[in-house]
């Protein structure tokens, strides 16, 4: 037993903790839409599903042994079982279900529960991010099996690494503030890992295939960017200041992206387009994760701005390097997560938050850059080198592999892997 | 009997509809189709790659004649359906053996 | 006046119930989404409308004399006009606006108007479900006084019994933690006995009536699933360790209820479905919802299981007995409702909550399962008989009937009786 | 500098608040998915974009300019630059993060980063609201003008004059508890302007236009029903019983004013369509927004009844007068907000809320009205004149002027603003 | 050979294919229209703005058949599609020159 | 004047479209349709309600062709189209008694 009982709960805090969670947990259904939109029609129901599965599998696993991983025990490189199947997380204490707090986090006002609960959803929708790399082409099955892998064998431990204040890179001073390096670095990686294994989807470059419903993917959109204050505000863990100003950070970096984001693509296309700025603003809020409680001022309308704009050209390699990376996801999530990650190193001020430390801009030096170059490093090998692997091995040991036959994929996912029809709106 | 079919502008559908009541048709038949012809299509831009949509949207309009008629018919459809510009589409006329109304099994000119 | 005045508010433990109150209201938009995918093209709106409407008509009833009704007086079988058209609810006190709660709620920590809204939300959602089963076919008019109806002469008084402490259920120590008999079980064995008297659609069950739009269904799912942490963990009526509890037991039963579902569908038909997906997570909420504040550990991990195996076999159910349940309102919450109900008898810890009791597998005995098994009996005779004379009363009395014509039915509710179509995306 | 600092902040209230924010911010989405559903498929992605991108530009504008001029200052009639770049805003006390209070907030319990980030909110929907109107036939470029320069020249000033306790309007006793003035009164008189520099859509009022998707405006109204919990509920900036009465105030003037609006539409047209429950509600929630903390009792019934009616009536005025108002921005959002803050005239209650007056029913005689017929005529003034003035110049100058081309028009926004389509479902 | 083209209300497609099948009909191919005739269409009203919509869902049911089946075959596709109201829609057939089975190249009945 | 007209798969609409650029074709008209015939459909379930969906989404290209040009449009249109499997569609040629370009007016082969 690592953790010590938690004794002074903030009502208002835990009622903000709880709602976050909830936010964050409407985030992958929102993932799910925006994802869904930008595939063809055929493909819908795969996609949708892929997101909502892992609601349903890594909830379990987490409660399970993923959270005692991530946040059990005092090693460096990975947790332990202490909190495995929620053991001792809801300690009875007085009656009023306190729990342990997992090592290192004493101070909190909340009870243990809630930030299990909260993590959980952080876990949930990390691998559900690599759905949109890998759309159209994989079987369900051999996705059911990545995912849960993925889920224990790679989101734990990167978790374990930063998140938790006995994580070797936590311990060496990077800073993560709700996920660049843990949820969008890593899932960015893996993505590109996974689609290596995979393979292109039949007809890409060539073949347009262009989003069936922008609207969904818009749908989706509002409800990331609502999501998201739950995420980035949410890491707090308490009604605060604090929260205030990571809400804020996260609201003007998505604006701003979304400005430099079109405003790129205007000047290249001579059209702004609704997908840009859908684009744009995820790749804002993405790249202002790892910062949002630890910049503040005009720290967020520069690192929107950057990731906006670099984002936008960030998902045209693809086509250089000929990787069909099929929504992006590297695009947006691997190289903003990057992009936070380290320009934290030159934004952070220690005046922010008391936890936080100084950038290059604000007098700090170097050093935390360094560390979050390490943090990021670490966890791009990391992440690449197991999901490669994890990939690999599908491929060989599943009966039918981890792709669909040709055939399937022609007629596409919803009819092969689910038997259902996204729209049956025909009269035939 | 014959069958004319036209393809046409979509936002020209109303106009040669009333054209053709006014003419005494009592029927027609309307469907959404994708033409590809002189007018060009247009270009869609999605996260930077962007791609050529030659197919541009028209509407077919079929309907059933009596011999008589089919040419008044034509020239009817093909003034109201006219703008001008390019892509306006097409008319023609398709010889017809037999024509039946299924309500009444009616055939021949009555069936219209 | 039976309540008395509430004094001490807590702001976090109002945050949380205010929240809470809006994301149940979510859920019937949620529900009206989730159902209105699963309608054919032509009765879209016909569905989505007689959800929307309970959001009109049963608010308006609710603060008039439903309220009151339920949660006024001491009586035990029904409520008084006490609080009829929120009389003494929202009683000025120093400008606090605290009012009276209800009688046997004296320890409340918020404002009694936020108990009021946050039930309103509950006797919103209730009717609503029933849209589900009566789908397609019953005319508008009639949806209109069924719901008005219900919600006076069945809703209060159920809820009477079970959620006031006045209440004979309650008093005899049925214990229903949000709604698993006031909601589920009541509003499932009403959608039974309404078609009943309304009759299948014409054509089932020899035609295929395929989902029109299964992403507009997701919607919905993603919308509940996070509505319910409202509807379950808000039931702890503050911001503490029992409501995290009731949030992790609400998010572990949905997901295990998804997997449960999809792996007999899968080992039945060789596929697993999205629709599954969400109809499993659906079960698995209804059955969690009696249980969320009264069990721990990995109970939620065996009472989301069972549900989504067995509504999985409930809703092929109706093809066996011939009654036409369109979208598997007695299958998924009548079936979820009774059984989650029941299991609370087996897997109810008293640890939990002190409110609470120990079931059989926590050393308390038969006699929470015997209670709970007469609170739903009692339930299901009193809402069955009610209803069911209701729909045959409106029959002989509306003009016109329940039920559109044969030609109506044909061509759908939604230009028959709204005169509108839900797309016009046609060029012609 | 004018503020003063914060001391006592509540968890509890900065947890609502926060909350608040966050479901305000969800508005525009829900908007734009309202508006969206009801425009014809070629125009969908132009109305959602014009509504996200208030997200992105009006965020930034307040962040650097517009939150100062509205809210830094003791002018009469504008802010100052205090405030400008959040200078102040977020001031590290004790590394709690408190900041500097605006003006006459001296009170508050919320760290001023929240009131900001709340308020940054309302500054974003406001101008979205506009597109309603002009709907189909502006160009980009042109709302991207309109849309900045309106944000800061009409906006800023009057939420000056009337949130601030240092406008004019407050001072002279005007009440609006929610922005039945700023932001409904404020945006339907300026949509009125902008059409009328606009012209009409081509074909209108001939030719039918019919929404191309219900179920999608549907989801916008479930979103904007949700999120106006937040903007009602939330502006008691705490959770405490005025929230509470906000909250069921609004919820009841929602579900009223669907009724009011259904039954006139039933006894005029013989049916009840799912547009008018939704524009009733939405109807119902504009005007009961200036109303939501200043009335009690039943007069929401009352209030919502009305402006379900009377906006039902209103939105066929455009077809006498002959000015094309799209989606009835002037019928709803100009007449509801008219009408809820001159009924809150009659309905105002003291007793509801100390910082509240008595109205004509209450004892309070004409002076309350006499104000509210000030505010609301300033407002209509004032928006009307710059709005038009703004219209006019980006008319003269902008290259191209303010309106698509007739082919342009004919072919739709989608592609020719954003090259792009919404649903690119068929095969070919 | 012949294309015997059948206009016909959209709930009648199931009753028509089954008397196909049973006629030892191997294929035919249907597509969405709208129809405009004698059967009236709907009204539809948003925010009180009421308006016609003179087109009615219909199926084109297009069969092509060796010369001697036509009239069977059209006979049987009325018989199954009528349902004696109004709107049943029309059959008509049509004489055609060649048909080529894009698999194989057969050409003339055998491509049916 | 000749209708040609093919029924294919979807997926081979594009390369049709190129072989006929390359033959000189200056227009054609494309719509959606489902065919029925020896390609078998798929089962669709849903809560497990399993059912038969019988019809295949194809496109059916209709193209106006001088006479002459008929055979070798036909001939090129069934070689761009085919897969060699199962449900590659049909082509056929029908003729056809005038053709008018709406725009001008023009008939005959200069319509085309
Ligand atoms: N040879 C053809 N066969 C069938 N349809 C054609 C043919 N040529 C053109 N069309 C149809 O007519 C439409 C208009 O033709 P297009 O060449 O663009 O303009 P125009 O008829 O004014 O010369 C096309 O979109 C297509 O649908
Ligand atoms: N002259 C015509 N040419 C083409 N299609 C027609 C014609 N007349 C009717 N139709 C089609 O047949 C359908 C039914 O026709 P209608 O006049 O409504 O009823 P009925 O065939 O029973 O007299 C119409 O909806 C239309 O699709
Ligand atoms: N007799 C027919 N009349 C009209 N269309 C047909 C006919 N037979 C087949 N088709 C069309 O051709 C398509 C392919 O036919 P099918 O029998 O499946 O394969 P194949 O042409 O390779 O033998 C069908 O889906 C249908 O659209």
């Amino acid at each position: 037993m690592d953790g010590e009982l938690i004794k002074s709960i903030s009502e208002g805090d835990t009622a903000w903790v709880i709602v976050a969670a909830a936010l964050v947990m409407l985030m992958t259904p929102g993932l799910a839409l925006f994802y869904g939109g930008m595939v063809r029609t055929k493909n819908v129901l795969g996609m949708l599903m892929q997101n909502f599965f892992s609601l349903g599998l890594v909830t379990v696993l987490w409660v399970a042994v993923g959270y005692s991983l991530a946040f059990g025990g005092t090693n460096d490189f990975i947790g332990n079982f202490d909190f495995a199947w929620l053991h001792d997380v809801a300690a009875p204490a007085g009656g009023k279900f306190v729990g342990m707090a997992p090592p290192g986090f004493g101070a909190l006002t909340i009870p243990p529960m809630v930030f299990m609960a909260y993590q959980m959803m952080f876990a949930v929708i990390t691998p559900a991010l690599i759905t949109g790399a890998i759309a159209d082409r994989m079987r369900f099955t051999a996705w059911v099996w990545l995912l849960g892998l993925w889920a224990i064998l790679v989101y734990s431990p990167v978790a374990h690494w930063v998140f938790s204040p006995e994580g070797w890179l936590f311990k060496r001073g990077a800073l993560d503030f709700a996920g660049g390096t843990v949820v969008h670095v890593n899932a960015g990686i893996a993505a590109l890992a996974a689609i290596l294994v995979l393979g292109r989807r039949r007809g890409w470059p060539k073949h347009a295939m262009p989003p069936h419903s922008l609207p969904l993917t818009l749908i989706g959109t509002g409800i990331l960017w609502f999501g998201w204050f739950g995420f980035n505000a949410g890491s707090a863990l308490g009604a605060n200041g604090l929260a205030a100003q990571a809400f804020v950070n996260t609201t003007v970096a998505a604006a701003t992206a979304m400005l430099g984001w079109l405003i790129f693509e205007k000047l290249r296309t001579g059209h702004a387009t609704t997908l840009g700025a859908a684009s744009g603003a995820v790749a804002g809020l993405v790249a202002i994760t790892p910062c949002a409680g630890f910049v503040g001022g005009m720290a967020p309308v520069a690192i929107g701005f950057l990731a906006g704009a670099i984002c936008y050209f960030a998902v045209s390699l693809k086509f250089r390097f000929g990787y069909d990376d099929s929504l992006d996801v590297v695009g947006v999530h691997l190289v903003g997560g990057l992009l936070g990650s380290l320009l934290l190193g030159l934004f952070a001020d220690a005046a922010v938050n008391e936890a936080g430390k100084d950038g290059v801009f604000f007098g700090g030096g170097w050093s935390l850059l360094g560390e979050q170059a390490i943090a990021v490093a670490a966890t791009i090998v990391f992440s690449f080198v197991v999901t490669y692997l994890i990939c690999v091995v599908l491929k060989a040991v599943l009966p039918g592999g981890i792709r669909v036959s040709e055939e399937d994929e022609e007629t596409g996912l919803d009819l092969t892997q689910h038997e259902e029809r996204a729209y049956a709106t025909d009269l035939v | 009997m014959k069958l004319v079919t036209a393809i046409i502008k979509p936002f020209r559908l109303d106009e040669v509809k009333d054209a053709l009541k006014d003419l005494g048709v009592q029927g027609l038949t309307v469907s959404e189709v994708q033409g590809f012809g002189r007018q060009r299509g247009h270009t869609e831009v999605y996260r930077g790659a962007e791609y050529e949509v030659d197919f541009v949207p028209k509407v077919r309009i079929e309907i059933l004649v009596d011999d008589a008629d089919a040419e008044r018919i034509t020239e009817r459809v093909v003034e109201a359906a006219r703008t001008g510009k390019i892509g306006d589409g097409k008319a023609w006329v398709i010889p017809v053996e037999s024509v039946v109304r299924v309500r009444t099994g009616e055939a021949g000119p009555d069936a219209l």
